[in-house]
């Protein structure tokens, strides 16, 4: 199952930066939401990227994916996908190239599933307008081939000639996997998917995702700030905190050495069967990106925060096969 | 995205002028489908006519009339011409000579003229005379029913030309009621009105026409008449004066004044009924080919029509004469004239208006007795004409208008009047205080002790030298101490008029021939049989609801004489002194009408200099322009 | 679609409610008036002559019912009310004896053509140009343009109308500036006729486009920029949609709901700079129709031309209120 | 409120340029205050004279000065737009929280009535009151009736912010307090209502004066109070656009062209300031 050992990661980021400048009411401000991160992911895996709201995480694949707007602006570093050759980013390679890519290769599962569909369009035209282009055939045949994917996901072929509204959340978010997945791309950024879902249609969601994954042998980086759903999903896991990646490695290894202190607590805040005792909290708030404190962006809420954590970031190091960590505490010595 | 934005931008731009380009060089507002050279344009004053397809002028308050209507299609017994006329002021039109009255003025004799053909081939004979007032006096609600069933007593027609009149009482004035002034009552097609069954509900549409002309086709929104000459116009009673010239006349509404001027700067509009005095120097100015009345100032025609402040002499206070006199002695007539014509007016301090033959028979004769004239305030004996008040005019606008303004004595006093009262607000004081009126700081209180209000209604925009003139005036008792207001009524002001429903108003209860000196025209309705209660309408003319013994004596007098009789003259100086004395309405001066004719196309309109006709396009007498204008070129 | 006759119902009981009001507040105004409608029109009537005094007593009897001003307030409430629904507004007193329903009718299709068709115009163009400009933020044309809509929106129909006429009627005299239709030519769908009445009709109804523009221009352009950022737009953008479809099936479509609503919205106020325009071009409206009316002192046309435009307008947002759920098949959230 | 304004002073561009406009629009106003001439008199003055040294903007044919007639014409140009604004705006606020805080059948019919007058074509029944009314229509009661007729929309704002304001804690709060409802709305949503109240009366006074200029060119309203209206009324009858005196339409429309588009740029800019989408729009999406 996992991917690891294959020659060419799909997607290879290296030190991507991403800024907000903002100029308003006479006021420059500069938001270093994403800064300097660095990871890949591998053919035929499940990348997960965890960390509490407002880390970058969003922020990070729309980098990685090409869909910044000012005021966000890609700053420095690259994004490279392996369909997409020569362009070390998707958002400086030209729109004719991109749009061939999308969807084709290169599909999304939004945040907020719930209002990715147009409010104003059957779900028919949804897939006309997203996937015909890249499918072919003539109308029929393309409408034929709608209908044999939506039974895949367990959707009923009425559906489609039902505006979005009509439809409940959990088969909207059906919808909308089917409308990404029916390019059958190489790479499927889903962000959130399933937060917006009550748990039982979730846990209905998450296990077709995989089982399309399966099928398809595609990559999906998958998004979401909580660290259950990474656990039963996917194969490796990234962590953000603050607009950087603090660790990564494979999940299992991740869940049970976990390296960073904030990721143990992202784990240790996790419900177990059996708990009794009080859950330690984490003291603070995630810092303002627009003034994050100098060194390591953790070190105000950190329970081991050294001297050096408050002027020295620390590096990224694999410091176990295949298990990366930014900490002072874990790599002495080790800086940017 | 920069080239779909220019070219968003060029679209939107081009859009909108998109179906300029084909017809852009071809005149806009001019009828098509005719030839100019043979197309005389002329204003209707009426503007858009709202039920534009109503030709029935014998039915209440219908239709238009200065559509072309009264001036090319209709025609009647005879016509008063108020300038020279072409041939004499007095014009036999259908009737082949003057009305003759036996001894007692109780019966009037007609004799018609012959081989006078309706449009439709069907000859004009004594039987449309008399079907013209049998019908009328059989339905009440037409127009002119009421004064033709006060009058007459039966209508004969012994054989087809000769129509006898019987009236009911004497009345030496009678044939005026057939006499075109402005208009008058209308001869009626007796074969197309006997296949009516109510002649009040039927719209004459298309109608058959006595004139020269006869309808060739109309907008059904009432903006403009096409009239077209007839074949036979030699069977009209215009013939006699030879070939009109216009083969089409239209009959156009072209807009408030501005629209008027540019329109005759375009040489669309060949005649403007009447603008305001800056549109007149503005085309006198700009364009060679406008003439008017006057080559130069004051340029306006004068009609025989006396604009003047009328009192409502029913109102409480105003039924004191010594009120109405102070409101007279508290007005700036030099001011007025400014404010109201530019100066361009012929001012009148008596009430008769200052044209035509007027001033040689009433106006100068008069003078005398005028700067004798003298009033009692109770307190002073003041004399208050001052003579000099014409010359002051002009010596005022010299120094602005230069060599234009005529400095012989004898021009300056026919073309902006003679004298008027001299500003006196210490006698209107003294005669207000006698009356009763107190003051309490600058402001005048009534006996009752409130303060004295006085509104003075105008029309605003549908008649602006009137509106002005209005402003001023109230200005100036404002400024005495008056509580003075104005009042816009626009066209609401003919209901008001006639419902007594104001203090004083800008207006005429005057008006006469102009070419000749019978005052009867509008005084035969101020006697005071007429005179309705308050609140209950008015019938004609007597708008000031004044009644006086002496003038019923005077107008009882002169329905018994004849209408040439030179005794109606010194009737009429009677008039005069009874008005100065009682002052039931401030005279004025004369209204000035600026009609504006452009030279371009057609050439021989009546002017001063050659003063044939009124060239007012509202006029009946207008259609003996038609006869005399030629092609410029 | 289920939601659609529950829709249904409450539109027509808003269109119901505005005739209701509307008629209501023309009765109110006209009996809280003090003149005497029937004194007037008979002052009219008589100032022309007819005196006969059982004449005037039968025409002020008829005048009454005529009126409305017989009987009890409540049966004069009752009979005005008949008369609306049966479109009888009596005759025309400046105008007499045409009924003021026939004037209306004459007038009606001149204003509802230059209405619709500049309404249509400004809509479609005021639309399209903000949509752009809401969508493409960083043109300089279409952001100039933004400029010049805030400059001109603000400023009322007579201003733009007599500026209009200055510069096309004086300054460089190139169109008609007064009338429906070139004088002489036979009404009726023939190309004279109808080019005729296309030409007349540019100046009203670029005041009107003029003006009207500016406000769908800024109003649309702040709905895309909003729209814009919305989880669809920015989902069918990742999927690499063409921008112009975009644009056109995502941004443009969407925002058109909420423009639809603001049309049946302003409708009133378009009819209001449409009595102005007409005035000052001198169409053959309703609006020139009813300012006329007032300068004529015609009581019983301009209570039927305020009542009727009143009816016509509400006419014209059930109208659109009916064909919403066509924009916007989420009429249960309206 | 200050530091808002202070704020949009500082960085609002088309705040600037609105206060600006406004601002000489009111000097001109207050000026009227200091007009050598008395201010209803016609031939004061040598009529028709260009704009020159001792006539700044030139005199009208009826002998006035148009600089000072147009300062006293501003002014009760302003007034009147003023008068409507307040009228209208405390009809508004009344039926917005009423609407808004009370819901259910009250919300309803207030809505409806509210919609209604949104709908209805108020020009023709403005006439129609002038029809009826003539010459008693004064300046204060037309602009009664324009209130009375142009609180619909500002109305419907309100009662939508009334809405957002009603689910909100402090409310709860309040009425747990035993705080009776006129309370709870006058001390507790009007201060949020009162800055979008603000920026509407700068769009009520557009409408208000747009209108009144209509009519008072049209000659529908009072000729002796000076107006711009009424300039442009007294300008017609003289034509005195073909007569060349052009000084005496160009300046009031410029100067109540200037008025429109400073209170018009007031308002957009405070509506943008006061507005969280498109303030969060203009700080960047907020995602």
């Amino acid at each position: 199952m996992s991917g690891a050992g294959d020659a060419v990661p799909v997607l290879q980021v290296r030190d991507l930066q991403a800024h907000f400048r903002t100029h308003y009411f006479g006021v420059n401000r500069e938001v270093r939401a994403v800064d300097g991160v660095t990871f890949e992911v591998n053919r035929n895996e499940i990348y997960g990227l965890a960390g509490e709201s407002s880390s970058g995480k969003t922020t990070l694949v729309k980098t990685i994916a090409g869909l910044l707007k000012p005021p966000l602006e890609m700053v420095g570093g690259s994004a490279r996908f392996s369909f997409l050759p020569g362009w070390d980013a998707i958002g400086r390679a030209p729109p004719e190239v991109v749009r061939a890519i999308r969807w084709r290769h290169l599909s999304y599962i939004m945040q907020g599933s719930m209002n990715v569909l147009n409010p104003l369009r059957r779900v028919r035209y949804s897939f006309r307008d997203f996937a015909w282009r890249h499918l072919g055939g003539s109308k029929v045949e393309f409408d034929a081939r709608v209908v044999a994917h939506m039974e895949r996901v367990k959707l009923d072929p009425s559906v489609l000639d039902a505006y979005p509204h009509e439809l409940s959340g959990g088969m909207r978010q059906r919808v909308t996997i089917a409308l990404a997945t029916i390019c059958k791309p190489d790479f499927i950024i889903a962000d959130e998917p399933t937060t917006a879902l009550d748990v039982v249609v979730q846990k209905d969601v998450l296990g077709m995702i995989r089982a399309i994954q399966c099928e398809m042998g595609s990559s999906i980086l998958f998004i979401t700030h909580d660290m259950g759903v990474h656990a039963a999903l996917t194969d490796r896991l990234g962590i953000m905190y603050a607009g950087r990646l603090v660790e990564d490695g494979e999940t299992p290894e991740i869940f049970s050495r976990p390296l960073h202190p904030y990721t143990r607590h992202l784990i240790a805040s996790l419900p177990r069967i059996g708990d009794t005792e009080q859950r330690e909290g984490l003291d603070g708030t995630p810092p303002n990106l627009a003034a994050p404190p100098p060194g390591c962006r953790f070190h105000p809420r950190c329970p081991l925060a050294m001297p050096v954590c408050t002027t020295i970031v620390p590096a990224m190091v694999e410091t176990l096969p295949g298990h990366r960590v930014a900490c002072h505490a874990v790599n002495p010595g080790m800086a940017t | 995205m920069t080239r779909l934005s220019a070219w968003m931008l060029v679209a939107s731009l081009l859009i909108p002028t998109l179906p300029l380009s084909p017809s852009s060089a071809a005149a806009q507002g001019i009828p098509q489908n005719i030839p100019r050279k043979e197309l005389l344009i002329l204003e209707n004053p009426e503007g858009t006519i709202k039920n534009a397809g109503w030709f029935n002028i014998w039915a209440i308050n219908a239709g238009s009339q200065s559509n072309g209507l009264q001036q090319a299609a209709l025609d009647t017994l005879w016509y008063i011409d108020p300038e020279k006329g072409l041939d004499g002021a007095w014009d036999n039109s259908l009737a082949a000579e003057k009305p003759v009255y036996n001894a007692e003025f109780t019966e009037m004799r007609v004799k018609l003229r012959r081989g006078l053909f309706w449009s439709d081939g069907v000859e004009f004979s004594s039987a449309d005379v008399k079907a013209t007032v049998d019908i009328q006096v059989k339905n009440p609600n037409m127009r002119f029913s009421a004064v033709l069933a006060n009058n007459v007593a039966s209508v004969e027609a012994p054989d087809a030309e000769t129509v006898i009149f019987k009236l009911k009482k004497p009345n030496s004035r009678f044939h005026t009621n057939f006499t075109v002034r402005w208009g008058a009552i209308w001869i009626l097609p007796k074969h197309v009105f006997d296949k009516v069954e109510d002649p009040a509900k039927f719209d004459f549409n298309k109608p058959v026409s006595l004139g020269a002309y006869t309808l060739h086709s109309f907008d059904p929104d009432g903006k403009w008449y096409i009239w077209q000459l007839r074949e036979d116009w030699q069977r009209s009673s215009l013939g006699r004066y030879g070939k009109p010239g216009p083969k089409y006349l239209a009959y156009i509404d072209p807009g408030p004044p501005d629209k008027r001027v540019i329109a005759q700067l375009n040489h669309e509009l060949d005649v403007i009924h009447d603008i305001a005095p800056e549109g007149m120097f503005t085309l006198a100015k700009q364009d060679k080919g406008t003439r008017a009345w006057f080559k130069g100032f004051p340029y306006g025609h004068p009609d025989p029509t006396l604009p003047a402040v009328i009192f409502n002499t029913q109102n409480e206070h105003l039924r004191n004469r010594d009120v109405r006199w102070a409101l007279a002695l508290m007005i700036d007539i030099k001011a007025v004239t400014m404010a109201a014509y530019r100066g361009a007016a012929t001012i009148s301090a008596i009430a008769v208006p200052p044209t035509g033959i007027h001033p040689e028979a009433y106006h100068k004769p008069m003078e005398a007795w005028l700067k004798d004239f003298e009033i009692d305030t109770g307190k002073s004996k003041v004399k208050p004409y001052d003579s000099t008040v014409g010359k002051q005019i002009a010596d005022m606008l010299r120094p602005s208008m230069g060599d234009q303004i005529p400095s012989d004595p004898a021009v300056i006093a026919n073309s902006f009047g003679l004298g008027w009262w001299k500003t006196n607000v210490a006698a209107a004081g003294e005669l207000l205080t006698r009356a009763g009126f107190r003051k309490q700081g600058n402001q005048w209180l009534t006996p009752d002790g409130k303060p004295f209000v006085v509104r003075l209604m105008v029309e605003g925009d549908l008649r602006p030298v009137m509106t002005r003139a209005g402003t001023m005036i109230v200005q100036q008792w404002k400024q005495a101490g008056i509580d003075a207001r104005i009042d816009v009524a626009q066209g609401t002001l003919l209901t008001r008029r006639a419902a007594g429903d104001f203090d004083a108003f800008i207006g005429w209860s005057v008006e006469t021939w102009g070419g000749h000196q019978d005052l009867s025209y509008f005084m035969d309705s101020w006697h005071s049989q007429f005179v309705a209660e308050p609140g209950k309408p008015q019938p004609l003319r007597n708008w000031q609801r004044w009644t006086h013994p002496e003038l019923d004596k005077i107008i009882e007098d002169i329905r018994k004489i004849d209408f040439d009789d030179p005794k109606g003259v010194e009737l009429g100086r009677d008039y005069v002194k009874l008005m100065t004395r009682e002052m039931p309405i401030i005279p004025l001066m004369a209204y000035n009408v600026f009609t504006a004719m452009d030279q371009t196309y057609w050439k021989g309109y009546p002017t001063a200099d050659d003063p044939y006709a009124n060239p007012v396009t509202n006029w009946g007498n207008s259609r003996y322009m038609f006869v005399r204008l030629k092609p410029a070129n | 679609m289920s939601a659609y006759p529950a829709y249904l119902a409450k539109r027509l009981a808003q269109f119901a409610m505005v005739v209701f009001i509307g008629v209501n507040l023309a009765f109110v105004i006209t009996h809280a008036s003090p003149i005497d409608p029937v004194e007037q029109s008979i002052a009219v009537v008589t100032s022309f002559g007819s005196t006969a005094p059982e004449a005037i007593a039968a025409m002020r009897s008829s005048l009454q019912e005529l009126y409305g001003l017989k009987g009890t307030l409540a049966e004069q409430y009752l009979t005005f009310w008949s008369r609306v629904v049966r479109g009888d507004f009596g005759p025309s007193l400046s105008a007499f004896p045409t009924p003021v329903s026939a004037l209306i009718g004459r007038a009606l299709p001149w204003t509802a053509g230059l209405l619709i068709v500049s309404t249509l115009i400004t809509w479609v163009l005021g639309n399209l140009l903000g949509g752009l400009a809401g969508y493409y933020q960083r043109s300089r044309t279409l952001k100039l343009m933004g400029v010049v809509a805030m400059g001109v929106h603000p400023i009322p129909y007579y201003i733009v109308a007599l500026l209009l006429l200055i510069v096309f009627g004086f300054l460089w005299p190139v169109l008609p500036i007064t009338g429906g239709s070139a004088m002489n030519l036979q009404q009726g769908w023939n190309w004279a006729f109808v080019s005729s009445v296309v030409l007349h009709s540019i100046l009203p109804a670029l005041s009107l486009i003029l003006i009207g523009l500016g406000s769908w221009f800024l109003g649309m352009r702040s709905l895309v920029s909003n729209i814009v950022t919305e989880d669809y737009v920015v989902y069918a953008e990742t999927a690499g949609l063409d921008s112009r479809r975009v644009l056109g099936s995502y941004v443009m479509r969407n925002a058109l709901a909420p423009q639809v609503t603001g049309l049946a919205m302003s409708l009133g106020g378009i009819f209001n700079g449409a009595v102005i325009t007409e005035k000052v071009f001198g169409y053959p409206g309703v609006g020139t129709l009813l300012v006329d009316a007032v300068y004529a002192g015609d009581y019983g046309l301009v209570l039927g031309v305020t009542t009727v435009s009143i009816i016509a307008v509400s006419v014209g947002v059930l109208v659109i209120d009916l064909l919403y759920p066509l924009i916007d098949p989420r009429v249960e959230l309206r | 409120m200050l530091a808002i304004l202070r704020d949009l002073l500082r960085y609002n561009l088309e705040f600037r340029i609105g206060l600006a406009l406004v601002a000489i629009v009111l000097v001109m106003a207050g000026l009227s205050f200091v007009s050598p001439y008395p201010a209803g008199d016609v031939f004061v003055v040598p009529p028709d004279i260009p704009p020159s040294i001792t006539h700044w903007l030139g005199t009208t044919s009826r002998g006035q000065d148009v600089f000072w007639q147009l300062t006293l014409a501003i002014r009760n140009t302003l007034g009147f737009g003023i008068m409507v604004a307040v009228l209208s705006r405390v009809i508004a606020i009344v039926v917005g929280l009423l609407a808004g805080y009370s819901g259910g059948w009250i919300d309803r019919v207030l809505m409806s009535i509210n919609d209604t007058f949104i709908i209805i074509p108020l020009f023709p029944i403005l006439i129609l009151f002038y029809f009826v009314l003539r010459d008693t229509m004064s300046t204060p009661l037309l602009a009664t009736i324009m209130a009375c007729l142009g609180w619909a929309y500002d109305a419907r704002l309100i009662r939508s912010i009334a809405l957002s304001l009603k689910t909100r804690e402090f409310t709860q709060t309040s009425i747990f307090s035993g705080m009776k409802t006129h309370e709870i709305l006058a001390r507790e949503h009007l201060p949020y209502v009162l800055p979008i109240v603000f920026s509407t009366t700068m769009n009520n006074m557009n409408w208000s004066i747009g209108i009144e200029v209509t009519l008072a060119v049209l000659g529908f309203t009072d000729i002796n109070t000076p107006t711009i209206g009424g300039m442009i009324y007294w300008a017609n009858q003289h034509t005195a656009l073909v007569a060349g005196i052009w000084w005496w339409i160009a300046f009031p429309v410029a100067l109540v062209a200037m008025t429109f588009v400073g209170l018009f740029l007031l308002a957009v800019s405070m509506n943008e300031y006061i507005d969280p989408r498109s303030r969060l729009a203009r700080m960047g999406g907020g995602r």
